[in-house]
């Protein structure tokens, strides 16, 4: 049914999808408790799975058949729908432009918050290794379901481990973060399973597979823009199933109101937690709305985008805004994450194709600053044992190596030209003024709000008479630098040639557009 | 005013009364000597309702065995001390204001039934006597009589048993902690 | 007037049987709330009677005569519980039997 | 054949090559080296620029052939030549495309039937036209639906390029396949404006040769004055590899052949000035001023930022050679809107008002770091920046206005405010934010040859001046060292900038002294030195745009030059002349030849900079800056009247000067502030700063604490725990009724026994 561009008949990417988990088991199967053979093999595992996927976007060809969303997935496994369970769900994995790049950036920071996590974890390491390789493969399956129910399954799978991590492994209100977090998601998640199989009742003619699903989605508005007596879907119902699936993925991003999960969750979670909590999971959100939200209910997308892009707005205004009051150096970034997803929302639900390419590379860009970010606040945290804002002062004489590597950083993170943020800000705007110009010019102030916290922030760090602390702290290990290295160098190489991510994201989001834009038309009819 | 209605006021409001002074006495005897004399002012009531069987029945079993069974078991048990403090909170204030309503709602149900303002007709002689209530219990209601008197039988060993079983598989230091 | 309408017996029985319920709920002396137990079917027994002269029905009266026997036995199996409860705990408050076994 | 402008990425990578080598093994070679490999860096830099200013002279071509000799000289594919608009260049625009930055929304090929079909038809290329439109509009849908009524044999993707022969079904055939363009029409749904390719390019003409020049020549003088201005720092390689960068980000700015590569530079010479400001960290002050530096200007690129989205939606492009020439296809609102939001960037870049205030903060910085960037070439961004896109500011005589009137009223402030300074650096400042201001002025009225010739002399006699400064504050430095005693710092002011300690030094520092004398007439604006020359074309032309409020302007204008004098004459006095008011002064020093090399090859620069002579020497200005900017002939003028006029304001400015701090031992009891109610609100800068406190500063962090205690965590977070918590109550009372105590349940039949007869009242009433 699919054919793709690189079938090869090798499941490269269910390998690379599952080789985490295998690692997992690997790991709970060893007998003895041996740390570093455990730390072999999830590095090993989760190396191959960076390999694989490295490989996998190197060859994705963003110029295959590029007129038509389904063509854009490549690297489909199996090639045609494999029958999973009973009742019409199926298995079939496969990679877009969008997908690809997330599945990439998965793997990668995956594997450095496992190299980060071999000092900075000291009790049950087995199972917090086990458990980061079991996430890692949720989270990959989410970016590569290709029929809704596994997608759900993912969407859960990936939810337990990252609840274990943070209410074992976390700070002192960890129980209270962990809670919080899972009831948040799964009372967004728990309607979604409802639309889902609603969907597939009477858009999938009984199939959850993804196509079969939009295709059925579509159809009725296309019968009757052409005339031919046919199926009807009810405009409340699609309304209703779009609000589902836009709950679950609004409390995953997360949009304004629902926010107040984040801050808990990262300033209680492990650092590499936090790092692929905000690096990659959050975007599990975005991409549910760009892979399902948007492309099922194109009509409804469009009637409700300025309510979004008000929520987003607000987002990205009110997380700064509070950002700004923090004195916790982790909630800090926390709410400015809130305030960075705003603009990828601004991107998405601008509704065409530069907004959207620039909110799916903002994504990368948010995962890799931000993975960044916590890694350094991780640092400093573990040789300080603190991150109050306050205890810290002219750091940068003490740790010069640390403040060069977190000035790159923040410069990318209020979006300095030259890095990478710069380039996924200015599309994401671009879109939304393009849009709807009121909100593109008030999703712009982002900019300015983001330099206020970020060196306020960086001024009382690592500026300024030194503090006690400060003094008595040493810089970066070579082994630190090898994990910030890598993210440093692609935040300047996206920032000055980001043509390896944007080419597969924008030969997608340019068909996704138009086929949103077209959908909307034909659905509203002329 | 007849002395039937005068009865009836009186020994109601004495009833009420003693009802009341029942529930909220603090020492079961007291209580018990309390819902003796309850009992026998029903009696009272029974007789004005022409029904002297069952005032007879009425003190003979309540007032006689019962209330014997009640003070044995109060004798045995001796005094206790009660907590006051409710376990569940706001019980207090939702059963008052339950038993306030339910009770307000039946009246008012009772105020309004047709039948509410109907007078006792005039009697033949021998109602509520004992000849005219043992013809009804062994012509028509033989069959329920017969199975009060198993399910007597049933109680009785029940109550043998529950007693002597928990005397037997009980120990309270297991229980106790 | 002679007689005592209907209504008045009703309304006399209510009142006993709210007092009686509320010994049931606001007591936690078990032995208490068994007395409260048999004040509430004291007050439904008089309601029989008081119906039974109302219709000048002799029904009425049986079933008080039946509902008396029933007592009896509810309080013999009900004290033989208290007695058993007061050997298991060693306390006879209504609110400790709160577990079905042990 | 031109063999160096090819070499024009090589500008830009020299200085860009000194950060990366500097940041990779600066450590291994010591702050000495370091120094020397930045100077080595920007100097070289400069020599290519010179031959490629050398070369791009040798391209004057007639203008009929105008082009094909560039396209020639250019083998390499990604360089073409752009014919600008207006009077017949002389010289080529030279483009060249590095790499293609961002490309989005890349055209799509459509599929459409080139005649009916009828069912059952098998579809094959030949019968499909293949248009290549911005997007394929219904087809990636029509494919997906089908699919699910499996009405393809081949269930093969609808109008994918048709590689495969399909089968058509009866749907496909009503639908004529011809769902493309003509069917389905947009409603009300926002269009794309087509495929959105961004490229990081540069661009070459006069402008930025001239720019280059300033940037490279000015920054290598300021290097070789680091070296030795810098010597004893011991973060010197820090010092240098910021200003390398610096360099490398400016010459973005100026070379960058479209409006998103110029805001890279933009942005990224903000970053450096953020960082070279805060350079001595240690101290909080310090970092305060380089964070407000950072944040006023973000503000001023918010504005510059919509203008581009503004501009991008209009054309479809940011790249100078496809909206300038377009740009009078602007109108209404747009047209007004977009150079307003452009000087809304440039207000903040170029400190005018009211995003000024950063500028005398931004003294905090290194001395030479305040003559680069703080005088010579970052702040004059701005002006650079209008320059450019003339075009759209000749669109709009409205914001055209507007530059001038916020140029007008920001020289004559700051002049103002510059007359009770102390600090040696802050009058400079205050004098740089009015001079910029004098530009605003001048490319506000159409003048942006005299804008853009201002902005190059006043590099020369401000670097000058600011270097000067800072060899004169060395020599302070020096001779407190060698008194033993450090004069008492005055109203916080450090004491080797306070002018009050200073007093004399022409004699003790003699070629600082001298080369700062010229600086500070050439700023006064005293004939012959170069900033006579600049200051009386932007009068002169500022009278001849006509109409109330430029005249208005030029009265401003020739004030604030009277202004100029005066305080340039009060600060020369206070600093070279007279007796030396303290030990430090009286036993100054000179500089070493690393730091004074620079300021006399400046001081020649200030001389000799704005001779008329110059140019047909062949100087880029002003004629063939002209070429760029559009030719501007001042008619119905007596430019030699015009001329002694100005001439006239500044000796009389310089005269009251010496009449106030040169006749007689200066009052320092009346200075900063002391000197009645006027000079109390000018030593206060008008209070500005304090408004934009009390107005924005204080509000900003007080909600941000109230959002986040009380919004927050009260609210948002509050409503979240609320529900949460009411429902583990109401599970908590529940749960007691279930607890198996026979009370609970008693009361549960009593109320539901209540319920009931209630319920009978409701039914049967």
């Amino acid at each position: 049914m699919l054919e793709t561009a690189n079938a090869q008949g090798f499941p490269l990417l269910s390998l690379t999808v599952f080789l985490p988990l295998a690692g997992a088991v690997l790991i709970a199967l060893m007998p003895k408790r041996h740390p570093l053979l455990d730390f072999a093999i999830a590095i090993m595992t989760a190396g191959a799975a960076f390999a694989l996927s490295t490989g996998m976007l190197a060859g994705y060809d963003s110029d295959w058949m590029v007129n038509s969303p389904r063509a854009a997935f490549q690297f489909a496994d199996p090639a045609t729908p494999a029958r999973w369970l009973p009742g019409g769900i199926t298995f079939q994995i496969g990679v877009d432009g969008i997908s690809i790049v997330l599945v990439w950036l998965t793997t990668l920071l995956s594997l450095l918050a496992l190299l980060f996590s071999a000092t900075a974890v000291r009790v049950r390491v087995r199972e917090y290794i086990a458990l980061m390789l079991i996430l890692e493969t949720g989270i990959l399956g989410v970016f590569c379901a290709l029929d809704l129910f596994l997608f759900y399954v993912f969407w859960e799978a990936a939810l337990i481990p990252m609840i274990l991590l943070i209410g074992i492994w976390g700070g002192s209100r960890r129980i209270y973060a962990s809670y919080k977090f899972l009831l948040y998601t799964m009372a967004g998640s728990a309607l979604m399973l409802v639309a889902i199989i609603g969907l597939a009742q009477w858009a999938g003619n009984g199939s959850f597979h993804y196509f079969d699903v939009i295709g059925g989605m579509v159809r009725p508005a296309l019968d009757q823009r052409f005339g031919i007596p046919g199926t009807t879907f009810a405009m409340d119902l699609r309304v209703a199933l779009f609000a589902a699936f836009a709950l679950a993925f609004a409390v995953k991003v997360p949009l304004f109101p629902f926010h107040t999960w984040l801050p808990d969750a990262h300033v209680e979670a492990p650092t590499a937690g936090s790092v692929i909590l905000a690096g990659v999971l959050l975007k599990m959100g975005t991409y549910g709305f760009v892979r399902f939200a948007l492309p099922l209910f194109p009509e409804v997308a469009h009637a409700a985008a300025p309510w979004f892009l008000t929520l987003a707005v607000i987002g990205i205004w009110y997380g700064a805004w509070v950002a700004f009051a923090q004195e916790d150096m982790k909630s800090l970034v926390a709410y400015s994450s809130v305030s960075h997803m705003g603009i990828i929302m601004l991107g998405i639900f601008a509704l065409n194709a530069i907004g959207m390419a620039g909110g799916v590379l903002q994504m990368v860009n948010h995962g890799l600053t931000t993975g960044a970010l916590f890694l350094l606040v991780g640092m400093l945290y573990e040789r300080a044992h603190t991150r109050e804002i306050a205890a810290f002062g002219g750091l940068w004489s003490a740790m010069p190596r640390f403040s060069v590597l977190f000035l790159i950083i923040l410069f990318a993170s209020v979006g300095l030209p030259g890095t990478n943020g710069f380039v996924g800000e200015w599309l994401s705007l671009l879109g939304a003024y393009q849009a709807h110009p009121v909100w593109g010019i008030l999703g712009a102030f982002g900019v300015i709000l983001g330099a206020l916290y970020m060196l306020s922030m960086f001024q009382r760090v690592f500026f300024g008479p030194q503090s006690e602390l400060s003094a008595s702290m040493t810089d970066l290990t070579a082994r630190e630098i090898a994990v910030l290295l890598p993210l440093v160098v692609l935040v300047l190489w996206i920032g000055i040639y980001p043509a390896t991510f944007l080419d597969p994201i924008e030969a997608t989001s340019t068909v996704w557009a138009a086929a949103l834009r077209a959908g909307a038309e034909v659905a509203v009819g002329p | 005013m007849s002395a039937e209605v005068l009865l009836f006021y009186v020994v109601g409001a004495l009833l009420l009364l003693s009802a009341g002074a029942m529930i909220r006495s603090n020492d079961p005897v007291h209580a018990a000597l309390w819902m003796v004399g309850n009992f026998l002012l029903t009696a009272v009531l029974y007789l004005v309702l022409q029904a002297p069987f069952i005032a007879a029945v009425q003190v003979i079993v309540y007032a006689g065995a019962i209330m014997v069974l009640f003070l044995f078991v109060v004798m045995l048990l001796g005094a206790q001390p009660m907590t006051r403090s409710e376990p569940i909170a706001g019980h207090r204030a939702t059963a008052v204001f339950g038993l306030v309503a339910l009770v307000a709602l039946l009246s008012v149900a009772v105020a309004r039934a047709p039948a509410a303002g109907r007078m006792p007709p005039p009697l033949t002689g021998d109602f509520g006597s004992p000849e005219a209530i043992g013809q009804a219990l062994f012509t028509d209601w033989v069959l329920p009589f017969e199975w009060v008197s198993l399910m007597l039988l049933v109680a009785l060993i029940g109550a043998v048993m529950i007693a002597r079983f928990g005397s037997q598989s009980e120990d309270p230091e297991e229980t106790s902690g | 007037m002679n007689a005592v309408p209907l209504g008045h017996w009703l309304l006399l029985t209510t009142a006993l049987f709210g007092v009686g319920a509320a010994g049931v709920l606001l007591r936690r002396n078990v032995m208490i709330v068994l007395m409260s137990v048999e004040l509430m079917l004291n007050a439904v027994n008089i309601a029989l009677v008081a119906a039974a002269r109302a219709h000048g029905q002799i029904e009425g009266q049986l079933f008080v005569f039946f509902s008396l026997t029933v007592a009896a036995a509810e309080v013999a199996v009900g004290l033989a519980l208290v007695v058993a409860i007061w050997r298991s705990l060693g306390r006879t408050d209504v609110d400790d039997v709160s577990v079905m076994h042990g | 054949m031109p063999t160096f402008i090819p070499l024009l990425p090589l500008v830009l990578a020299l200085p860009l090559a000194g950060v990366v080598l500097l940041v990779l093994f600066g450590g291994r070679i010591g702050g000495r080296a370091s120094g020397w490999l930045a100077t080595t860096m920007v100097g070289f830099a400069f020599l290519l620029s010179l031959a490629i200013a050398f070369e791009y002279e040798g391209l004057r071509e007639a203008p009929a052939s105008s082009g094909t000799e560039a396209d020639h000289a250019l083998d390499d594919e990604g360089s073409h030549s752009v014919e600008e608009h207006g009077a017949s260049p002389e010289w080529p625009v030279i483009e060249r495309k590095l790499w293609r930055w961002m490309r989005v929304n890349r055209s799509l090929p459509l599929v459409v039937a080139a005649e009916p079909l009828a069912v059952g038809d098998t579809i094959d290329e030949t019968m499909l036209d293949i248009v290549d439109v911005p997007y394929t509009d219904a087809l990636g849908i029509l494919d997906l639906s089908i699919s699910v009524h499996r009405m393809w044999s081949a269930d093969q993707a609808l109008g994918l390029v048709a590689r495969d022969a399909i089968e058509v079904g009866e749907v496909l055939s009503d639908m004529n396949v011809s769902a493309g363009a003509d069917q389905i029409r947009p409603l009300g749904i926002p269009e794309a404006v087509g495929d959105f390719s961004l490229d990081v390019g540069l661009r070459l003409d006069w402008l930025s040769v001239l720019m280059l020049l300033v940037i490279t020549g000015v920054g290598f003088l300021i290097h070789i004055y680091s070296t030795g201005y810098m010597a004893h720092d011991p973060d010197r390689r820090r010092y240098f590899t910021y200003l390398n960068l610096f360099v490398f980000s400016m010459l973005v700015l100026v070379l960058g052949s479209s409006f998103l590569t110029l805001f890279v530079g933009w942005e990224l010479v903000g970053a450096c000035s953020y960082l070279l400001i805060g350079f001595w960290h240690r101290s909080e002050a310090n970092a305060s001023a380089g964070r407000k530096a950072f944040i006023v200007n973000r503000i001023g690129d918010l504005a510059f930022l919509v203008g581009m989205m503004l501009l991008w939606t209009h054309f479809g492009s940011l790249a100078f050679g496809d909206v300038l020439p377009r740009a009078a296809e602007l109108t209404g609102l747009a047209a007004i809107a977009a150079p307003l939001l452009l000087l809304g960037g440039a207000t903040g870049k170029s400190a005018q008002i009211p995003l000024y205030v950063w500028l005398p903060d931004a003294m905090a910085g290194p001395t030479p770091v305040s003559a680069l960037i703080h005088a010579a070439t970052m702040v004059t961004a701005g002006v650079y920046m209008i320059a450019r896109v003339h075009p759209l500011f000749d669109n709009a005589p409205g914001a055209m206005a507007a530059v001038a009137v916020v140029g007008g009223a920001t020289a004559l402030i700051a002049a103002l405010i510059a007359l009770v300074q102390v600090d040696i650096k802050r009058v400079l400042a205050y004098s740089t934010v009015s001079q910029l201001g004098y530009m605003f002025m001048a490319v506000g009225s159409g003048a942006y040859v005299a804008g853009v010739f201002h902005l190059m002399t006043h590099a020369f006699f401000k670097a000058l001046l600011f270097l000067g400064a800072g060899s004169l504050m060395h020599a302070m430095e020096h001779g407190a060292e060698h008194a033993g005693e450090h004069p008492e710092a005055l109203d916080g002011i450090p004491y080797e900038q306070d002018m009050r300690h200073m007093g004399g030094l022409l004699r003790r520092a003699p070629r600082t002294g001298w080369t700062f004398l010229i600086g500070g007439l050439a700023l006064a604006g005293v004939f012959p030195l170069a900033g006579f020359w600049s200051k009386d074309e932007i009068l002169l032309e500022v009278l001849a745009h006509g109409g109330g409020l430029y005249t208005a302007l030029y009265a401003v204008g020739l004030l604030t030059a009277f202004l100029t004098a005066l305080y340039t004459g009060r600060q020369l006095l206070l600093v070279l002349f007279g007796e030396p008011r303290s030990e430090a002064a009286a036993q100054a020093g000179e500089s070493p030849l690393s730091m004074t090399v620079p300021l006399i090859v400046l001081a020649v620069l200030s001389i000799v900079g704005g001779l008329p002579v110059l140019s047909a020497l062949g100087a880029p200005f002003p004629e063939r800056l002209g070429d760029v900017l559009g030719h501007h002939a001042v008619e119905g003028l007596d430019k030699i009247v015009l001329a002694l006029i100005a001439s006239a304001a500044a000796l009389a400015g310089l005269g009251l000067a010496w009449w106030m701090y040169g006749r007689r031992v200066p009052d320092l009891g009346l200075m900063a502030g002391r000197a009645g109610a006027a000079s109390r609100v000018l030593w206060g800068k008008l209070y500005v700063d304090e408004a934009y406190h009390i107005l924005f500063v204080a509000p900003f962090v007080r909600i941000a604490r109230v959002l986040w205690k009380f919004v927050d965590n009260g609210l948002v977070d509050g409503a979240v725990n609320g529900v949460g918590r009411s429902l583990l109550a109401a599970g908590q009372w529940s749960r007691r009724w279930q607890g198996g105590r026979v009370r609970g349940y008693g009361l549960s039949i009593l109320l539901g026994a209540a319920l009931m007869v209630a319920w009978l009242f409701v039914a049967a009433p």
